[in-house]
């Protein structure tokens, strides 16, 4: 990487773009110094948008409306790379992270160890009733999970946790849903479905970094 | 009303202990009875003297979550290694049940059709294509043997087809719980090595000499009891770099792969890591058999 | 072309016998490829020298349709007889395979479900009525647990299917060919029987002692070997009439159904006459049980 | 039976009514003395509607065309005892007589074994090209087999043995087709059949004797 000479907001509390060189990449302002970029006494993490979808949807200019207070439900935490990111901009804030694939919750928990913010789950999202009773409420729901019925989790989910008013943010995966259907009429059946419980505020395609991948916003 | 730290009494809350391990204890087993309202467990558990603090609560929190989240995984994985204990019985099970049944099957058909030799899976596809009204060539049929005959090859059918099933559970299991035992043995050899053991952690335990041996059953006891040479191979035979290999070589062989197994038990059981360890033992593998050719000019 | 006689050949019809026996040799192997136009058997038979008048044809085509018919009703019956010994040897692999998988499937359901006993039907019902995302009290299960446990469940239930099945085409089998054995000792024992003989003619050549004590095997060698008391009953003890008497009567009990089934397989073998010995059977176990008690006043 | 007083024709070759006392009885004239009456130096074999289709069929008045010199194909000729009649009446003529069932068969070969007029076939009268070899050609077609396809079996008997303008009698069992269908409409299926190859002459329900039964005369 080249050096970092300049910084800006990404227009989320704890996120910026670093300018080094021609490029700008995403970044979230940390506490923790391990694999951080140090810039004018402050630490950085890199977040790629190859790797996170939520990474990519706020380079893709998405208002995801994630604050530096913010109660997050994350569902489908897997080994905790986009997690931790999370728990970076809600410094003043919690997530609650859930997983329930025992050998990414292994990653997951190793990740987090040292992040008093993240409170692993290990359960279904399927099933949000069963979940161990750490959870009070929360006002953000962020859902990237590979199951057949993706809009139905984040109403059930919603219903039983987030606070009227919360948002949604889910990255709908095509492929997930079937392999032979067309994408986008998946995509509108799922839409279809969030929409009974939820207003749909924005949708953007994560093409050409996340193929088959939608992401949406809602409020609940 | 329960919450992670406790349950709502009759006159206020009560506090299921102090620490992460008590209240990962409690937290385990509590029915998640979330209160009505819109509840703020931090404000509950100050005042209920838990904590003093936000942040306190917020590590307190945390560790206990981490602690259940851990038996969880564990609870996780050793049902993982108990289904995969079971299935491979189960395997085991269908296979066996399949051969009796293909072979009493191939041998009804053969007092009608005596001519006919073919595999299991040919002589099934022919039982279930026979009209009624065919006049075979040995024992006459009516339409009531045919269909008794294609009920009995439904079953072999059904049979083959579950321990194709039962295979990719088993190979979805392992690529879950052992992917480097997978990786080095293939998903069944190693499921049948952690089915053997007991479980993955325990397979982990063992070193690589019992690994090799492991599944030579009688002939192991026949070399403590009547001092005939040590087997060099136990269920690891099966893995074709043995079986396919010359026969003086099957040794090393076998050792060298057990040696490897041993190492990816140990990755899947402790760091869960998914290493390459298929072409290493591939490339040892090769040196192997090229050390017992000429040295090159 | 050809007909019961013998076939066309290039220079006029070639005979293929003169006696009813070497007709129906040539008949019963003879592809019915029927002359085309409106052929007329008797005329061509007489023309080729086979017969000289009408009624001579008649009589020789009788004889030989006699013959064949014979020979056919004979492969019927032995081809008979062959499905009811396959179907038995079918009958028992399936019950084998059915007693392995769902003890099997008792034991796979039991680590998530340790608190549950019940029977082998209970525990495939429960296990397919299984839905996804159930936390069972044992180890946890995945929808992929479920689904693995399903499909081999449904195996289970295929094998307890096709047992029902396979006694049903037995007893339809035993009612077409041995009614009367059927009726003595119910359809599966008395297949069993025939199936251990070899054939139902080989039955009804055995005397009453030999059915009596078939299947007793091991007690019987012991028996001639170590002079050990007689075996009183082998396959016959399963007869719900003698296992449900009382101890002292076991014996008399099945030296009678053995006698009967005895005559019952000659009747079978032999006339095809429908008697009804069942009733006898019943009449006689009747006046067995009371000789037992105190005479009538 | 009471002593036979005298004696009509039934309108068919060698089939009479021998009245006695009250009752008129449906026999044979045969030249087989066992189990005959004798009658003014001529011997009868009763032939009771109860247990055969066809002498119900002659007392209900249907126009059996059988002759002295008929040639039969008798398909569902079971233990026989219908055939021996058959026997009686064509006394110039032959029946090939059809029958798969082992044990019944069995019965049949004893029944006819004197009869040269009845020719044995032991196979599946579903499969008239399977036939040992032993007919040429019939004039008349019986058929009373307990299958569900009884009209397609007649069809295919006839269209490979029956002479064009030979006669076709056959007795549909409507609990052979089906338990549960209407009788009515399962024999107005099978008399659609038979009538796409045959002209169907008439139609006899054989209630109450023969439950469910439908006696139809065709000619091919």
């Amino acid at each position: 990487m080249n050096e970092i000479t300049g910084i800006r907001s990404a227009g989320i509390d704890n996120t910026f773009y670093l300018i080094a060189g021609e490029e700008e990449l995403l970044a979230t302002r940390t506490s923790f110094r391990q694999d951080a970029e140090e810039f004018e006494g402050n630490f950085y993490r890199l977040w790629s948008p190859v790797t996170s979808k939520l990474s990519s949807m706020i380079i893709k200019n998405m208002k995801i409306p994630l604050r530096r207070t913010s109660r997050v439900l994350y569902l489908g935490a897997a080994s905790g790379t986009t997690v931790t990111h999370v728990s970076d901009i809600v410094s003043d804030g919690v997530v609650f992270a859930v997983e329930f694939a025992a050998r990414p919750a292994r990653d997951l928990l190793t990740a987090i160890e040292p992040r008093t913010n993240v409170i692993p789950i290990i359960a279904d999202a399927r099933y949000p009733e069963k979940y161990p009773p750490f959870i009070d409420r929360v006002d953000f729901l962020y859902q990237d999970v590979a199951q057949p019925d993706q809009a139905a989790i984040a109403v059930a989910n919603a219903e039983k946790y987030l606070q009227k008013g919360g948002h949604i943010v889910i990255a709908i995966k095509a492929r997930s849903i079937s392999i032979t259907e067309d994408p986008k009429a998946i995509f509108q059946r799922e839409i279809d479905t969030l929409s009974s419980k939820f207003k749909v505020l924005e949708t953007v395609s994560l093409e050409p970094l996340h193929k088959d991948h939608l992401a949406v916003l809602c409020r609940y | 009303m329960n919450v992670w730290f406790g349950e709502e009494a009759g006159d206020g809350w009560k506090i299921a202990g102090t620490t992460p391990e008590e209240l990962a204890a409690y937290a385990s087993r509590a029915e998640s009875t979330r209160p009505t309202g819109s509840p703020d467990f931090e404000r509950i558990a100050i005042d209920a003297g838990l904590c003093s603090s936000p942040a306190e609560y917020l590590r307190l929190m945390h560790d206990t979550a981490m602690l259940v989240a851990r038996s969880r995984i564990q609870a996780l994985l050793s049902a993982r290694d108990a289904d995969i204990v079971q299935s491979i019985k189960a395997l085991d099970t269908i296979h066996d049940a399949y051969n009796e049944v293909s072979e009493r099957l191939t041998e009804w058909y053969g007092i009608h059709y005596p001519d006919r030799k073919a595999r299991p899976q040919e002589i099934i596809t022919s039982i279930l294509s026979l009209a009624p009204g065919e006049v075979p060539p040995g024992a006459p049929l009516t339409a009531g043997d045919i269909a008794a005959m294609q009920g009995f090859a439904k079953v072999a059918q059904a049979l083959f087809d579950e321990r194709k099933s039962l295979e990719q559970y088993i190979m979805a299991c392992m690529d879950e719980v052992a992917p480097n035992l997978s990786d080095v043995l293939g998903p069944l050899l190693g499921a049948r090595l952690i089915a053997r053991a007991g479980g993955l952690e325990r397979l982990a335990k063992l070193p690589a000499g019992s690994i090799q041996v492991m599944g030579a059953g009688e002939a192991l006891f026949k070399h403590i009891r009547e001092g005939t040479p040590s087997p060099k191979h136990g269920f690891i035979y099966r893995h074709p770099m043995i079986s396919g290999a010359p026969k003086r070589l099957r040794g090393k062989m076998s050792r060298m792969i057990a040696g490897r197994a041993t190492i990816a038990a140990r990755v899947d059981a402790y760091s869960g890591e998914r290493l390459d360890l298929g072409s290493d033992v591939r490339a040892r593998a090769t040196r192997l058999r090229g050390g017992q050719r000429r040295p090159k000019a």
